[in-house]
């Protein structure tokens, strides 16, 4: 036993692997999350490329197809004059996009990424619920920030979105839950186990998948319900008066809000780590699930992506209109198939 | 081409008929029929008009008579619901005084020529009197304040050299 | 400690631990430096986002700029909304009295570093309108760094623009250099803005810049 | 500032005059430097979501040509106007071109018409496409705008093998036109219009019939037929309406009374039909393509200039028409000498065409000299700009953009 390896044993499981701290920043935390968004994005904005007969960004790295285009964009934000105008309420202007980062990532310390009891950041027993209702928070400093900034365009879209986050609440919520009514228990590592043979809940309940995906893409404002910040009126919306490094930490928190609800719908709906079988081991146990996690919760964000070539966006009254009278009685649809399949012990 | 001189002959006849003793000249412009009327018959003018079928203002063109003093207003009204008078452009003109340029508007009895006169407002310094809501629309206040399509105010004229005096541009304020 | 009292007889009585403008100001110096400075200057190239700002009919060029067929965004540049998150203005041809006023402001409104790109023989010295009496030049409304002669240039003639814009901050890392200076040396050659906006009628000031 | 200025009868300017706003609503200002207005201003009164005043507030593209037209030949006043809407351009230049055809008195010959008809329909289907483009992005619908402006490419390149130009053509002349079609021309137009059928109908798949593109557009900015009337609509916005007016149809110019074509009329008049409007109007304008591209095949090159000015053309011009040298599209146009020294007989002249977004309109007063003693121009978007004002309050902010896009709005145009 030299020194060195004890050292070498203490960064490795007791600070690279230590649940909360491994799940928050590494994966599927504030690195895996910014790597998404790099992908993401240029997946993005290739595909619409690909749909709209272009290139796309390409002359920076053209062998790789412009792949790094994220890293320019964000070194000139995180490097740009940060103005911050005479009219602003500094404090709550300054703070909330930095909160809101925080909070939108706070949701992956509830959620265990593998069935190895040493490695839950929290106990699961009650873990889909905690998720859930973390995740709630941060569209609150979205109304905050819009309001903080003192712009009529920034209010407007900040009413935007506190109207569309209590519609999609509801709906988000009791999506998850009817796999609740399912398995009867809020415990995820048992929602996961029970999914192992291949009877995967987004195959057993699609309608519930579906309820989800859509109140994720609302949440999110992802097309086609890209409202709150819907540029042809509210030029950016909330976000209108933020510059450099803070529009960037608001971008970011877009897409890292995309990113959890991304890997909570891969755990409840797509069978989590599921054709493999953890391990006790750090690699075996923690790393490779966790891997195959963000590898289809990637997947699910690339398909929210590629569906802004393909649609415009709603009316803000359309888009409440969807979810108070269509999605919320299919959400109840969902919760009562759930029942019913657990009833009749077909998981 | 005959048959189209004998219409337009017969729409003169019919537009005789409809403004009676308001008409002071009616002649046959190219492209259009030109009829004068006198100002303070315009609206009465205008009115009959609109009832035989003529529904929207295409243009309000203001022409500047330097020499003569005084404006020529003209109309040019069409039909879009009748088919018929829709072949033709009428030229609904009035003559006013160069010096105190006033006008009533039509713009409650064709709202199309709300913006145009607008337009002629500011660009001429003509008022119109009743008009809902005569504002600038095109220039700032200072250009306004200019009457720029005035015979009397004068650009640069065009030359083949152009003279560029950069230390002038900087030196002059622009407004 | 050393510049606290600055004179004014407002500031008197409050305790001032350190120049914060000062110290900002050299630690900007230090980073530009180096390896940072080179990034800022590479990213700001790759990453020319001009604003939408119409000023006259060149739009349609710009339009097929980033169309598919002449695609700027191979480039890493892409038409943004707000003036807050781009660093570059494209003046699209005749800049008019009454637009000159919106051009400064969305200037104003964007932060450091920026660039300005003029498009159209309008933008260089009035084009076919020289004697027109409502235009101004735009660069007597803000600084310009490219131009681009043509009426309408054609949409390779944009993307040219793009290039030689990547070529100066590249080679000559202007990037870099304003986010020290935070100004511009040829900012003194333009109409202040009182006689841009004047005509407007309101006490203009959007100065909104926090340093 | 202001004070020192002789404003004189001047007093306010839309968005400067302080007015008093009820209790619950507050104002919007879309523009001129805002993602979802180009080159104006509109003033929104809004009330909760509801716009309750909606005020244009235009000119910021006003480069005074009226008044330069005044002071410049009368050849170089075609550049000059066609600078309103370069992408429209031979549309936008014809009718002050028929209306000083009409004060000298000469009438083109058959071929420069049907030139003229082909590069008007030519210019007419960019046009649509660009306004499309815009309408798309206005929804979020980026990849319309691609497609639209891809699509565009097509037809500018058709327009620049036969002009030279691709967007300012200065095409119609006095007398007839600048230059005839190169020789392999009709096969391209032919593939072009082809290709053109077959993406309209994806357009049709992507946005029109697209569920979500559907419900932002219809019953949107519902434009009665009495309505489009009393206001002095123009163009596919009209027809839109219910209202049977188009000008190739009403007073045929050109060629337009000998190709057979349609009008499509629509009677909702929401945003929707306006948008199908200009569909089926690029579905008409290359039937009149093809028919304009066959005729000009089956006549032999003849000279595209009225007698009066082919008279005076460079000798190049004449040996290319006789045979002597190849015609390749490549040499340098002249313009015909005459038209320096030009000078109109005096007289008022009106003429009017269906430019792309509608009715253009000159009014040209000449006084015998060698520049237009007056020129009045009023374009469509001109007219069309005050639909705003009646249309829009009623409606959600939201639907701010799908009326605005859908009227096809370009204000350099109105703003001359």
């Amino acid at each position: 036993m030299n020194v060195w390896y004890l050292i070498y044993r203490v960064i490795i499981d007791d600070i690279i692997f230590y649940p909360p701290i491994y799940q928050f920043l590494i994966i599927p935390g504030l690195i895996a999350a910014l790597i998404v968004a790099l992908i993401i994005i240029w997946f993005e904005r290739k595909a619409a490329a690909f749909v709209q007969m272009r290139y796309g960004p390409r002359e920076i790295a053209p062998k790789i197809g412009g792949a790094i285009q994220l890293v320019a964009d964000l070194t000139r934000y995180a490097l740009q004059e940060i103005i911050i105008p005479e009219t602003v309420d500094v404090l709550p202007y300054l703070l909330s996009p930095i909160i809101m980062i925080i909070l939108a990532l706070l949701p992956l310390e509830a959620v265990p990424i593998t069935s190895i009891r040493t490695y839950y950041p929290i106990p699961p027993d009650y873990s889909l619920l905690i998720a859930v209702a973390l995740s709630t928070l941060s569209p609150l400093f979205i109304i905050i920030m819009s309001w903080a900034s003192n712009n009529k365009f920034a209010v407007v879209g900040g009413v935007r979105e506190s109207f569309i986050i209590t519609a999609y609440e509801l709906i988000a919520v009791l999506g998850f839950l009817s796999v609740a009514a399912m398995t009867q228990s809020f415990n995820l590592v048992q929602i996961v186990n029970l999914q192992m043979s291949g009877k995967w809940f987004g195959l057993l309940n699609p309608i519930a998948l579906l309820v989800v995906f859509i109140a994720v893409l609302m949440s999110t404002s992802g097309f086609p319900f890209e409202i709150p910040d819907s540029e042809s009126e509210l030029v950016a919306g909330p976000y209108t008066e933020y510059t450099g490094l803070l529009y960037g930490l608001n971008m970011g928190g877009a897409y890292i809000k995309r990113w959890v609800f991304s890997i909570l719908i891969t755990i409840v709906f797509l069978g989590g780590w599921a054709p493999y079988r953890p391990t006790p081991g750090i690699i075996t146990g923690y790393f490779i699930p966790s891997l195959i996690i963000s590898i289809k919760a990637l997947i699910v964000m690339a398909i929210m992506s590629f569906l802004r070539s393909v649609y415009g966006r709603y009316r803000v009254d359309q888009a409440l209109g969807i979810a108070w009278e269509i999605l919320i009685p299919l959400t109840l649809v969902a919760f009562g198939l759930g029942l019913a399949e657990a009833y009749f012990g077909i998981i | 081409m005959v048959g189209g001189e004998k219409k337009l002959i017969s729409i003169q006849d019919s537009l005789k008929n409809v403004l009676k003793d308001n008409i002071i000249s009616i002649e046959q412009a190219k492209g259009y029929i030109d009829v004068l009327v006198p100002t303070d018959k315009l609206v009465d003018s205008a009115k009959k008009l609109k009832e035989f079928g003529f529904d929207h203002v295409k243009s309000v063109t203001a022409v500047d008579y330097i020499a003569k003093k005084q404006f020529k207003i003209t109309y040019h009204i069409s039909s879009y619901l009748n088919e018929e008078l829709s072949k033709y452009i009428i030229g609904l003109s009035t003559i006013i005084n160069r010096d105190d340029p006033h006008l009533p508007s039509l713009s409650k009895i064709w709202v199309s020529a709300e913006f145009q006169e607008r337009e002629v407002y500011e660009f001429f310094g003509i008022i119109f009197d009743d008009h809902p809501d005569l504002r600038l629309l095109l220039l700032t206040p200072v250009v306004a304040a200019l009457k720029p399509l005035r015979k009397d105010f004068v650009v640069k004229e065009e030359s083949d050299n152009i003279e560029v005096d950069y230390a002038a541009y900087n030196a002059t304020k622009w407004w | 400690m050393s510049k606290s009292e600055k004179g004014n007889g407002e500031e008197k009585g409050k305790v001032y631990l350190a120049d914060l403008d000062t110290v900002a100001e050299e630690a900007k110096q230090m980073l530009m430096k180096g390896t940072i400075g080179k990034m800022v200057d590479w990213a700001n190239a790759f990453s020319l986002w001009p604003v939408h700002l119409m000023t006259s009919c060149c739009g349609c060029e710009i339009g097929a700029a980033w169309g598919p067929r002449f695609d700027n965004e191979r480039y890493g540049s892409l038409p943004w909304v707000s003036p807050r998150q781009t660093n570059l203005i494209i003046v699209e041809g005749t800049v008019t009295k009454k637009m000159a006023c919106s051009v400064r402001i969305t200037w104003d409104q964007m932060p450091y570093p920026k660039f300005a790109v003029a498009m159209g023989a309008c933008s260089l010295d009035g084009g076919i309108f020289y004697n027109s009496y409502n235009i101004v030049r735009p660069w007597q409304v803000i600084p310009i760094d490219v131009y681009i002669p043509g009426c309408p240039p054609r949409p390779e003639a944009v993307s040219r623009a793009i290039i030689e814009l990547q070529k100066l901050l590249r080679n000559k890392s202007i990037a870099s250099k304003w986010i020290t200076e935070s100004k511009r040396e040829d900012m003194k050659n333009i109409i202040p803005k009182e006689d841009l906006c004047g005509w407007r009628g309101e006490k203009v000031d959007l100065h909104t810049r926090f340093t | 500032m202001a004070s020192n200025i002789s404003s004189g009868s001047v007093p306010h300017l839309p968005g400067m005059e302080v007015t008093e706003l009820s209790k619950n609503t507050y104002e919007v200002y879309i523009g001129p430097a805002h993602p979802g207005s180009g080159h104006m201003r509109i003033i929104v009164e809004v009330d909760g979501d509801v716009m309750v005043r909606v005020d244009p507030d235009i000119g910021f593209v006003h480069r005074t040509m009226e008044k330069l037209a005044e002071g410049r030949d009368w050849i170089k006043n075609i550049p000059l106007f066609e600078r309103m809407a370069i992408l429209d351009a031979c549309n936008i230049t014809l009718p002050y071109v028929e209306a000083v055809e009409r004060l000298l008195g000469t009438e083109p010959p058959d071929r420069a018409r049907y030139l003229r008809t082909l590069l008007c329909e030519i210019n007419r289907i960019a046009s649509h496409l660009y306004g499309m483009g815009i309408f798309g992005v206005f929804l979020g619908h980026s990849t319309l705008y691609m497609w639209a402006f891809g699509d565009r490419e097509v037809f500018i390149d058709l327009a620049e093998q036969m002009t030279g130009a691709r967007l300012t053509h200065s095409y119609p002349v006095f007398g007839g036109v600048r230059r005839d079609i190169p020789d392999d021309f009709p096969e391209n137009a032919r593939k072009a219009t082809k290709y053109m059928r077959n993406r309209l109908n994806e357009y049709a798949k992507i946005f029109l019939n697209n569920p979500n593109i559907r419900s932002r557009l219809e019953n949107v900015g519902i434009m009665s037929k009495n309505l489009a009337t009393e206001l002095g609509i123009v163009g596919p916005n009209l027809r839109a309406s219910g209202v049977r007016y188009d000008v190739r149809l009403n007073e045929p110019y050109e060629a337009y009374g000998d190709v057979e074509f349609e009008i499509p009329v629509f009677e909702e008049g929401d945003s929707l039909a306006r948008a199908w409007a200009r569909v089926e109007e690029i579905r008409q304008s290359l039937n009149i393509i093809e028919q304009a591209v066959d005729w000009l095949e089956k006549h032999p090159r003849e000279n595209f200039m009225h007698e009066k000015f082919w008279k005076t053309a460079p000798k190049l011009y004449k040996d290319v028409f006789s045979g002597q040298i190849d015609y390749a599209g490549k040499y340098r146009v002249k313009l015909m000498p005459l038209f320096a020294s030009l000078k109109v007989p005096p007289g008022k002249a009106f003429a009017r065409v269906e430019a792309g977004r509608g009715e253009m309109v000159y009014y040209v007063e000449s006084d015998g000299e060698d520049v237009p003693y007056r020129v009045r121009v009023v374009s469509p978007s001109f007219r069309n700009v005050i639909a705003f004002k009646y249309l829009m309050p009623g409606h959600r902010l939201m639907d701010l953009p799908a009326i605005y896009g859908s009227f096809d709005y370009f204000p350099p145009e109105w703003d001359r």
